[in-house]
C-alpha cells in the first residue's frame, strides 16, 4: 500500500519546523547546524507551508497516482519505486530542464540550482520509516496514513 | 521620569552559534519578541517584550535560545523587593489596578510540604497495587442518612442457604451520584478564558479516564454536548450560557459562588474575546463584555441559595447532583454547613493558590485561606454536626501532584479538582499573562492563529497521562499504608503527621505531629 | 593589607552590541561610573563606582545596560555573610560608624506577608465598587466620647411629620479634623533631605488626592505656602523652621518625638547641603550642620508634652488637630495612651522598617518593634482604656501596597503614613545612600544639577496614580468583604487571619489562625 | 496656528536623549542602533544642547516669523511650510553654501558634510504628531505648544 503525507491544516501552526526538518534530511551532512551554516550548495525543503492569514498548511508531492511528472520527464529521471509507490527523482540523471515543474499540478518540485541544476522535491524520505516533516512536527499536523 | 522603558523581566539568551535562522521563533512569538533581518540574515530579540511562556525556547530546533530572568537587580532587601519597587512603578505610571493571570505566587506556607504519610511495617502488611485490586473509585453526591433493605422472599426453598447480597433489596432511595474511577476532576475553566482546544481535550479526557470537567461560566459549546455524560456545567453569577438544554446536557450542575484567585470578585471577559463562537455559547451579543457580577444578584443568604439549588433539581427532575463552589474564606466552615443544609449534594471549596484567567493581584494574592486548612474546618464541622455523609467534598486550588492529592483526601476531601496542573499538562508554563488573551501555548487565548496551536489529541494524551500516572502513585502509597480502597483513606487523618507546624496549626489540620504513635 | 580596594557591590553589564556610545549614561552618573574614551569611541565602566541606583539601566535608549548584584562570593556562611565581612572591613579601614539610608533592609518577619483578608460568600452579599458607591473618606482627629443633640423648633407646623436630620441641632462641640479621601498621608520628609521638587510633588499630589503631606522638621519653604491646607507641619527638636506663620500654614501640627528608622536618635544635616534656600527655610545660617537633638530638651515626661500639644493649640487658637509622632518601642502602647491623654487629637506611630535619609545602620537595623504588632497593642490599649476614640492612629513604617495598607486598618489604624512607597512612584530605587546628597534621581538631593531631573509636574502625577490605582484597589478588597466604607473596617480584626504565625503573635496581632471561624 | 517647541530649561538634565533620537528620527533606517553604527553618511542630530555649569538647555530652529535664513538662502532650497509655518530646507535644492549658517541668530542650522553638502535643521519632524525630541525628553523639559 502507497503511504500518504497529509496535513490537518486546523492543526497547522505554521512553524515551519517541516521545512527545517526537511532540509536537514536533504542536506549532506544531516547535521542541522552545518546544513544552514556550512554547506554548498545551500540544501533546500521538499515541503513547503503555504500561509493566508491565520490558515496555513505544508505542501510536498503528492505521488499521484497518474502523475504528470513522469511523463513530461524527457531523461526519465522522474520514476515510481516499485515497492513504494513513491515518484523518485534520479539526481544523475536529472538534468534539469524543469518540465516536471512546469506540469505539476501542485506546485510542489522545486527548482535546486546552487549546484548541478536539479529537480527537488519529496521523496517520503527513502530509507526514514517516518518522514521527517511527520515525525518533527510539534503539533502532530502532518500524519502518514495509508492511503484512504 | 515621565514613563520609564518596560522593566524586562526576562532575558532571550541566543547563542549565535547555535542559531540557523530558521524564523521558527519569529513566526510563534505572539509578542513579537524576536524578529529577522533580512539585511543581515539573522535574528535578534527584543528582551523587553518576552513574557516568559518558554514557548520559543521549546520550539527551537536547535536549542539556541534560553530564557534566563533579568537580573537586574536592586539593592539587597528583604522589605522592598525587586517586585514590590516595580509594581509601585507600574501603578505611578497608570493609576490603574495590577492584574495577573494563575493562582497566588507568594510564599504563604504550603501545608502539603509539612505533611508526611504513613506506611506499613510488620504490624500490617503492605498491599503491591500490581498484583492486587486497588480501588480509586469515587461517588460524588448526598449519601443516605442509613439503608434500609428488605429480605427477599429467597427463590430457592433450600434449607440453610446462607444469604447472599441478592436477597436483600434496597429501600432507601439513593441520591444521583457521580461516578469517578480516580479522585480527581477537572476544575472549572471556562470557554472563553481557554480555548475549545483545550475545552475538548478536557472533556475527551475526562471521558476517557471516567471523571469530568466543569464547563465554567462559559455555556456549553455545541461540540461539547457529545461529552455531556462527563460534565458539570456550572451556574454563575453572569447565568451566561445557561438554558434548559444546558443544564439537561450535563451529569452534575454547580453553582458557582465564589473562586479561589478572587474571593468575593466578580468576573470580566473583554468584548474583544467574544466571538461568534462565544457569543453564541454565552447567549450575549459579539463583542460586549461579560460581566459576572461579584455576588449572584438573587442569592444574598442561604435561603436563596437553596431556592436556587432546588430550582435547578427541579429543572432537572432530581436527576443529577447540584453542588455549590465557594472560595475558601475565614467562615468557610459555618458556610460550607449552611451550603450542606440547603440541599448541595455536593460542596468544592478552591482555596487561596486557586488560578484564574485574570484577577486584580492584590486580591489573588491576599485574599482567602489556604485550601488545607478549609479542608480541615470544612470536614470537622460537617462531621460535628453529624451531616458530613449529606454531600460530597471537593477540594480545589493549588493540587500540584498525587501526594497533594492523597493529602487532601486523608484530610477528609472526597475529590480534587485540579485546573493550574491540567494547564501545565497541556503546555502552560504559569508567565501569568493569562489576560492578554496572547497565549503563545494556545491555552487561554481565542486568536485563531494562537489557539490551532493546540491539537486536542495532543491535549487528551497528555491530560489522560497525567491522571493515569497519579492514580498509579495514589494507589502505591495507598498499597504502602495496607489501604486497598480510597475509601479507607478518606478523612483518616491517623495516616497523616505534620512536621515543622505550629501546635495551632496541627490542632486546625486535626493531625498528630510526627513522632508521635495513634 | 592597609587599605583594600572599594569593595564593588554592583557590576555595570554593557552590551556593546547594543551601545551606541551616546554618552547619555555618562553624563547622567552623578558618581561617575561610566567614561567615554574618544580615542576608541567606546563608553567604559566603572563597577566599583555604582551604587545599584539603576538611573542609567533606566534612561539608556537602546537598553544597553543591566546593573548586577556583584555576586563577589565568600565561603557560605549562614553567620558570616558577605554584608559582615563587608561592614567589619569598612569599619576596620574607618574607625567609623557605618552609615546608611532608607528602612530597615533585613529579614525581620514582615507580618502584612502572614495575614489574609476575608471576603463574602453566600451568607453576606459583596459589593462591585464599579457600580456602588465606595467610602474611603476618613477623618483624622479627636472624636467626642459622645454627641448630644437638640431638637429644633420644627420649621414646619405640621403634625405628624417625619423628623429629618435638619430638625436637630449638634450640641457638642466637634474638635478640629483632617479630611482625607483616602486613608493614606505622605509621611514626613524634610526639604533639606529631600529636594524642593520633591516636596512640591509631595504637596500637589496630596491637594489634587484630597490628602495631607507632612513638612518633617524642615521647615516651610516660600513656595510650599499655597500647600499649607493640605500641610501637617511639623514640629520637631530641633524646632527649625517653627515660627508664627509655618504654624499658622499647616492644616495640623505633628510634634516629632521619634522615627522609626533611629529611635532614640537625633538629626543631623550636613552643613554643605545648607543652601541659602534651606539656610531660610530652617532658619539656620547658611553652610551651618542642622543638628535636631536627639530628645526634646524641653520635654522629659508626659506632662511636659502636654505642655508643648497645648502651647501649639494655643498659638493656633484650636483651629488645627495637634498630633505626636513617635517611633515603635517596646512600650509603644501606655507611651501612646500617655500622649493621648496629654491631649494628642492624632498618634503617628512608626514602625521599625520605617526610612530616613540618613542613619546608623545598626540603629536601623536593631532598634525598634514592626509596626504591624505595634498598631495591634496600642488599639488595644487605647480601647482597654476607653479612649480610643480621642486620637486617630496613624500607622507609618513600611507600608509597600493596597493590602498592607488595608491590613493595618482592619488590625486598627485610622490611616497609614507613606514614605518610602511615595518616593518609588517618583523614581527611586532604595539604592540606600540618600545621605551621599548624590542622588540620580533627583529626589535625596540639592545639587542643583540633580535636583532638576525631577519634574514635578511628573512627580505629581506619579504619586497622584499610585495613590488612585491603591484607592482602587482598597475598594476592590472592601467591596469583596461586602464592606461599603472604610469606616466599617477599623479595628475589625474578624476580617484578617493569620498563616504560619506563632499562637504568640497570633494573641499578640489580635487576629485568629486561618481555618477558625468567628 | 504655528506649533512651536519650547524648552523648560529648569528641568532640562543635559541627558541629550533628544540629540539622540532626532539623529534617529532623521536617519534613514530609524533603527536606533543601525543610525549609530551602520549609516553612511552618518547621520546628524538637528536639535543641540547647550550647557553651561549645571544649566543646559535644548535648541533647535525657532521657525522665524522673519527669518532670515529665508533671505540669505540663494538657491530657494530654504522655503517656509505653508501649513504649519515651518521653516525646512529641500535638500535637493540646497548646494551647501552655508549662507543660512551664518546668518542665523541662534545658531541653530548645522554643516552636514559626510554626503553631499547641505544645511540640516529641525523640520519638526514632518509627519510625527509630535516631534521626536518633545515625545523622548524623559523629564518632559521640551514641549510643543501652539504659539503663545
Amino acid at each position: 500500500m502507497v503511504k500518504r503525507i497529509y496535513i490537518r491544516e486546523e492543526y497547522c501552526m505554521g512553524c515551519r519546523l517541516c521545512e527545517v526538518h526537511c532540509l536537514v534530511q536533504h542536506s549532506k551532512t544531516k547535521n542541522i547546524i552545518k546544513a544552514y551554516k556550512g554547506e554548498y550548495p545551500k540544501p533546500i525543503p521538499r515541503i513547503i507551508v503555504e500561509e493566508k492569514g491565520y490558515v496555513s498548511f505544508a505542501l510536498q508531492c503528492r505521488h499521484c497516482e497518474d502523475a504528470p511528472c513522469l511523463e513530461a520527464c524527457i531523461t526519465g529521471a522522474m520514476y515510481r519505486d516499485k515497492k513504494t509507490g513513491a515518484v523518485l527523482c534520479d539526481e544523475d540523471k536529472c538534468i534539469g530542464c524543469w518540465m516536471c515543474i512546469m506540469v505539476c499540478p501542485f506546485g510542489v518540485i522545486s527548482r535546486n540550482i546552487e549546484g548541478k541544476k536539479i529537480a527537488s522535491k519529496c521523496d517520503l524520505c527513502v530509507g526514514e520509516e517516518v518522514p521527517v516533516c511527520v515525525k518533527n512536527c510539534p503539533n502532530e499536523a502532518i500524519v502518514c496514513e495509508e492511503e484512504k | 521620569m515621565a514613563k520609564r522603558p518596560t522593566p524586562t523581566e526576562f532575558i532571550i539568551e541566543r547563542d549565535e552559534g547555535k542559531c540557523i535562522a530558521c524564523q521558527v521563533c519569529v513566526r510563534m512569538c505572539s509578542n513579537d519578541a524576536h524578529s529577522y533581518d533580512p539585511e543581515t540574515d539573522t535574528v535578534t530579540s527584543d528582551s523587553t517584550k518576552c513574557v516568559g511562556c518558554h514557548f520559543c525556547e521549546t520550539i527551537c530546533p536547535t536549542g539556541a535560545i534560553i530564557i534566563k530572568r533579568n537580573p537586574s537587580e536592586f539593592k539587597l532587601n528583604a522589605n522592598w523587593s525587586a517586585q514590590v519597587i516595580r509594581n509601585i512603578t507600574k501603578q505611578a505610571e497608570t493609576s490603574g489596578v495590577l492584574l495577573t493571570g494563575m493562582g497566588c505566587d507568594k510564599p504563604y506556607p504550603v501545608y502539603w510540604d509539612h505533611i508526611v504519610l504513613n506506611a506499613s511495617q510488620v504490624t500490617n502488611p503492605s498491599i503491591d497495587p500490581l498484583r492486587e485490586p486497588m480501588e480509586l473509585r469515587t461517588y460524588i453526591g448526598r449519601k443516605p442518612d442509613r439503608i434500609e433493605l428488605t429480605a427477599h422472599s429467597p427463590q430457592s426453598t433450600e434449607k440453610n442457604k446462607i444469604p447472599s447480597a441478592m436477597d436483600y433489596r434496597l429501600l432507601t432511595k439513593l441520591s444521583p451520584q457521580l461516578k469517578l474511577e480516580t479522585p480527581i476532576l477537572f476544575s472549572a475553566m471556562s470557554y472563553g478564558s481557554i480555548s475549545l482546544n483545550a475545552c475538548i481535550s478536557l472533556a475527551r479526557a475526562a471521558k476517557e479516564i471516567g471523571t469530568f470537567y466543569n464547563t465554567g461560566e462559559g455555556g456549553l459549546h455545541k461540540d461539547l454536548y457529545e461529552y455531556g455524560a462527563h460534565t458539570i456545567v456550572q451556574v454563575a453569577s453572569g447565568r451566561f450560557g445557561v438554558h434548559r438544554e444546558y443544564l439537561e446536557a450535563g451529569a452534575a450542575i454547580e453553582i458557582k459562588i465564589g473562586q479561589g484567585a478572587k474571593p468575593g470578585i466578580g468576573g470580566h471577559l473583554p468584548g474583544e474575546k467574544v466571538s461568534e463562537e462565544i457569543s453564541q455559547t454565552r447567549m450575549i451579543p459579539v463583542g460586549t463584555d461579560a460581566l459576572s457580577p461579584a455576588p449572584h444578584h438573587d442569592i444574598y443568604s442561604i435561603e436563596d441559595l437553596k431556592q436556587l439549588i432546588f430550582a435547578l433539581k427541579e429543572a432537572t427532575r432530581y436527576s443529577k447532583p447540584v453542588g455549590v463552589k465557594i472560595s475558601a474564606v475565614h467562615n468557610v466552615a459555618p458556610i460550607a454547613s449552611g451550603i450542606v443544609r440547603a440541599g448541595a449534594d455536593f460542596v468544592a471549596i478552591d482555596g487561596l493558590r486557586g488560578g484564574t484567567g485574570a484577577a486584580p493581584t492584590v486580591i489573588r494574592d491576599n485574599v482567602g485561606i489556604p485550601i488545607e486548612l478549609a479542608i480541615a474546618a470544612v470536614d470537622n464541622r460537617l462531621r460535628e454536626e453529624g451531616i458530613r455523609n449529606q454531600a460530597s467534598l471537593i477540594a480545589a486550588g493549588g493540587i500540584r501532584s498525587s501526594s497533594d492529592v492523597i493529602k487532601a483526601i486523608a484530610l477528609g476531601a472526597d475529590a480534587v479538582y485540579i485546573g493550574t496542573a491540567a494547564l501545565v499538562a497541556m503546555g502552560c508554563n504559569l508567565c501569568q499573562r493569562c489576560y492578554t488573551g496572547k497565549c503563545n501555548w494556545g491555552i487561554a487565548t481565542q486568536d485563531p492563529y494562537l489557539t490551532k496551536r493546540l491539537n486536542p489529541d495532543i491535549g487528551t494524551r497528555r491530560l489522560v497521562n497525567l491522571l493515569r500516572a497519579w492514580s498509579l502513585e495514589i494507589k502505591e502509597m495507598l498499597g504502602g499504608m495496607g489501604i486497598n480502597a480510597i475509601e479507607s483513606l478518606r478523612g483518616n487523618r491517623e495516616q497523616l503527621r505534620g512536621v515543622g507546624l505550629s501546635d495551632t496549626d496541627l490542632k486546625l489540620l486535626g493531625i498528630k505531629p510526627a513522632g508521635e504513635a495513634w
